[in-house]
């Protein structure tokens, strides 16, 4: 029979993940960005999104948003801002955290949507080794870990609390006050 | 030069209470003809639009309309120096970047300054369209809190719906299954306590129930609400402050499947 | 058919603040003359029977004794939805697993359904004997309440002794070593304020306060309250709510050498 | 002198423990089972309660008992249940939180009590290979770890909140209401 | 032998609140003037100095000066066995190792007797000089109790400077920087309502907010309490019990560079 | 591009540390104990504060002071209590928390102040292989690990909070009242 405690408690992980949507204009359907991961280790060669490991229990939404920052800029070459230079963002807002299981490790995701401005045109100039963008009628036809799944119902579940209130707005963009 | 002073100070406590939970930093705009303030929450489902008319304020002066961003926490934190009875003015120098708020008792021998930072937001300057609706109701304000209280601990969605006869919401949930009915009633004496139904059409929407909860922290702001529908429409929940403003607060709706609207 | 209503639906709102933190599953016994509940808390040692009759309803109609088991957290939740001065009608149809409660404010202008789905609990009838006592004391129920909170904080166990003067309340812990007594008084003029011992035999008996601490949230539900206890029994402690019904707690002694006892 | 923070911190683990009691009927004296751990490993071939890792977090419970009803099924052959293939559970509760700190471990234990009906002959007839059944009586003498020591403690200091309400009700069991 | 009885027992438990946070063990003179007690916190900043003179009890009897040790934490839980309108008699016995705490309700009804064991603690009698303040200023003691529970929101250190026209509390943070002045005014009618200022020089101290806090929570001692002011030394916080006795807080100003006060 | 999720969690250690100040007299300027770290492993054959690990999540004061007294006479021959034998205590509080981060290890401290009273003489008596006693004016000149530098500014800043109560009194120490 079976020897219960001898099983070991499992390494805590935290992680922080961007659901990244690149959109030629708000309101729009976009594509996502997904990373390679390397070819050895864990998931050796899976796409994730882009995800970085957060330390030291600071996981606050400033935190985890500046390194992120950081991530994107220097590992994806993807920087934030104003435009032409960087990408404008849209909207950009923590959609929840989830769990996630390994043999060996307890995985907890904090993930945060973020929409970006920019046509197919600049999400295929971003493509490159490593790096692709996944328009978003594909992305359940894509090849995505469980882990990368789990993210993105997080994010889908949160557009559901509401539809986008720009939608509503946008007619009056232009108008004057 | 912006000068402005309220002799009921703890107003602008009660409007913090409703909006800081909703949106952490926003632009202030100053005009003339008064304050006002519009932002988004962080995920673009809700927006907020503050109105205070200059009327509202005694000696109330603006010499050219500008735009001040602001932390709400740390101006919740800085108006608790306030206490219930003050008098609170709030001064802004066109050339500094900073606002001084100024909090006197009404037997003058109470005197608190605190001096603010101001912070540079960027934000795009979004109409909201004047609709008509398809329904408006008008209730007490502590009803409406009271029921979105109650149906929160039962659901996380909120169906409303606007028939002649009242407002119904319904929510539901492993606990069980809820509807609240509110009919028309003009029967009490005080008109605040009336529930009144305007309707052009009836309507059935739904929303998240989370949002309706972080609105009804303006219940102190008046003793009746509205809420106002129209179908496919973001429902807006109005609490006047008499002659002296309102603050709306718009709710997109839930739709089942948004992935057929998102190509606009 | 089951359908019942109460005048003052926050009654059951009370009655559920004193027992669901003794017992989290229970089955209601519904039966013509009324409905009764008795149920253990999970460690055997409590033991809870409620008793709601017929009469303190309007309009009371049972068609055939029925048992029906509800999660009481839940139904706790559910009776948020309840105002204080709201009427609670409930219904439950013999062919369906659910049960429904009606809200109903008193200017009827709001009404409140809320659907639950019923659970299946394994449970054995048991009969509570009659014991005749060997001491019953009345007390105000706050005084009760207060006193073993405030014992709570110094120690674990009570010790509860009555003689013909009144009744004591010992415990004793880290901080020290306290006593508790309350006497025999009919001297105020409202009858609720009185303390008044029937005495048989003096008794003396311990207890695990936190069961008491527990019994006591059922003090909103009548102004007194009364402990009977016998030798070697468990305690009996009861609020009466007038013609209505009753709810009442036992408590199982401790005994120091328990083993002994083990083999019955 | 002492090199102080050389120590490491000890590894968490979590564990659920049943103090589970076979009566022959509501209010008697009754017998204690015990498991044997494996021949290697932690603890290696003593005894024990049924002991199983709670990973995860959640330990609610729910979780735990639903956990613990699996192991006792597959791993032990005790279903509990309805009668006559399974074992009726007379009373089931927690009796609280213990902590055991082993020299690389920090070991939280869950513990609950849970009584079954069944006699001498049931427990002699579910006693096999690694299964032991030990009158209440004999719990002393049995050669016990000091962990299983502390859960014992546990459930025997929580039956002295007072004595089963059972005992006062059983008179009354078979007269009619 | 030690005995005396307060027939406001709960003015014991209102001391209490304002001492366990600041200091959780101290002595206890008791002498035939009185009851004192005089206590650093652990960090020595401030100092609390409590003085409740004999005649403020009813039959009070200390037949020899003594010195008793108690842990305020476990006296403050056993003061939660007192009623609000209970009277409280502490009795010590000069050969026994422990005090009693006797409460009875004014109808006579309620008796609770808890015993505590004192403590052996080691302290050094230290005399507080009896200085002449640059400034004395006196104001309701809720209206010190809001400004410092305030401007602790903002930030961790108070300027206190007094000028003949009134007392100004100033602090800053990330938030902003905050002045509350209060100023001499006597036109209220009822005199706890006053504040006054008793200047001989102006004076300007800096201290760490959170000690005021801490000493605020004596508020419901008093309606007026007191600051007194000289350069260079502790600030004096007094709560006065009118004929009773008095409760005063010293703390240690803040200087930007200790260092060089260190060798002295 | 990097690989996120292949960072490890930092293993989290909680110690307890006691910046021992020992003066000549309340109020004076006095100097600092501190212990030498063994030739080996983590931060080898430097200048630290007292420093014990807490296991087990106990972190209150009580048991902090009780572990390190015990430390302080076992370890290093410094007993607190009473003159002559022992090294009277004449303050004693917490100053504060910090976390310092090595590269594998989250390490938290509890810094405790604690002032005893001896001359200089008692410092050089006391001061034995892998011990020594450091002036205040030279603490910032002795080679101190940033460790050992958030722990001392901990203390410094708190006595900040207050110049000592003690001085205001001592000139009435001798006064009968």
């Amino acid at each position: 029979f079976p020897s219960a405690t001898e099983k070991l408690a499992k390494r805590e992980e935290v992680v922080a993940m961007c659901v990244l949507k690149m959109v030629p204009r708000e309101g729009q359907r976009g594509r996502y960005m997904l990373l390679k991961r390397p070819a050895s280790g864990l998931l050796a060669g899976l796409w994730e999104f882009p995800t970085i490991p957060i330390e030291g229990g600071d996981t606050t939404c400033t935190h985890r948003q500046s390194k992120m920052d950081e991530y994107l800029q220097a590992g994806c070459g993807t920087p934030l801002g104003k435009p032409p230079k960087k990408l404008k963002v849209l909207r950009r807002h923590d959609v929840g955290t989830a769990v996630h299981l390994f043999s060996h490790i307890r995985m907890t995701m904090h993930v945060e949507m973020l929409v970006v401005e920019g046509g197919q045109e600049a999400a295929e100039a971003a493509e490159k080794a490593g790096v692709r963008w996944v328009a978003e009628g594909e992305m359940g036809s894509f090849g995505l870990t469980t882990m990368v799944r789990k993210a993105f119902k997080l994010a889908e579940d949160r557009k559901r609390e509401g539809t986008d209130m720009m939608q509503y707005l946008k007619g009056n963009k232009r108008q004057a006050r | 030069m912006f000068e402005a002073k309220l002799i009921q100070g703890n107003l602008i406590k009660k409007i913090m209470e409703g909006l800081k939970d909703l949106v952490t930093e926003a632009n202030f705009d100053l005009s003339p003809g008064g304050v006002s303030l519009q932002a988004m929450d962080s995920s673009h489902v809700a927006l907020v639009a503050l109105m205070l008319r200059g009327d509202a304020f005694e000696n109330y002066r603006c010499d050219r309309p500008r735009s001040i961003g602001m932390n709400l926490v740390n101006l919740s934190k800085v108006l608790k120096c306030a206490g219930n009875d003050d008098t609170m003015t709030l001064k802004a120098d066109d050339t500094q970047n900073n606002i001084t708020l100024v909090f006197e008792s009404q037997a003058e021998d109470k005197y608190a300054e605190v001096q603010m930072e101001l912070m540079d937001i960027d934000s795009e300057h979004l109409g909201i369209p004047d609709n008509t609706y398809d329904a408006i109701v008008k209730m007490p304000s502590a009803q409406f809190s009271q029921i979105v209280k109650d149906l929160s601990s039962i659901g996380d969605t909120v169906t409303v719906s606007v028939t002649k006869d009242g407002i119904t919401f319904s929510t539901s949930g492993d606990v069980g299954t809820a509807h609240i009915t509110c009919k028309q009633n003009t029967s009490m004496e005080k008109e605040a306590d009336h529930t009144t139904v305007n309707l052009e059409h009836p309507v059935t929407l739904t929303f998240a129930l989370r949002y309706f909860v972080t609105f009804a922290k303006s219940t102190s702001l008046s003793h009746q609400m509205s809420i106002s529908l129209s179908k496919e429409l973001p429902v807006m929940v109005e609490y006047a402050m008499g002659d002296m403003g309102h603050i709306r607060f718009y709710l997109a709706p839930k739709i089942d499947d948004e992935e057929s609207m998102d190509d606009s």
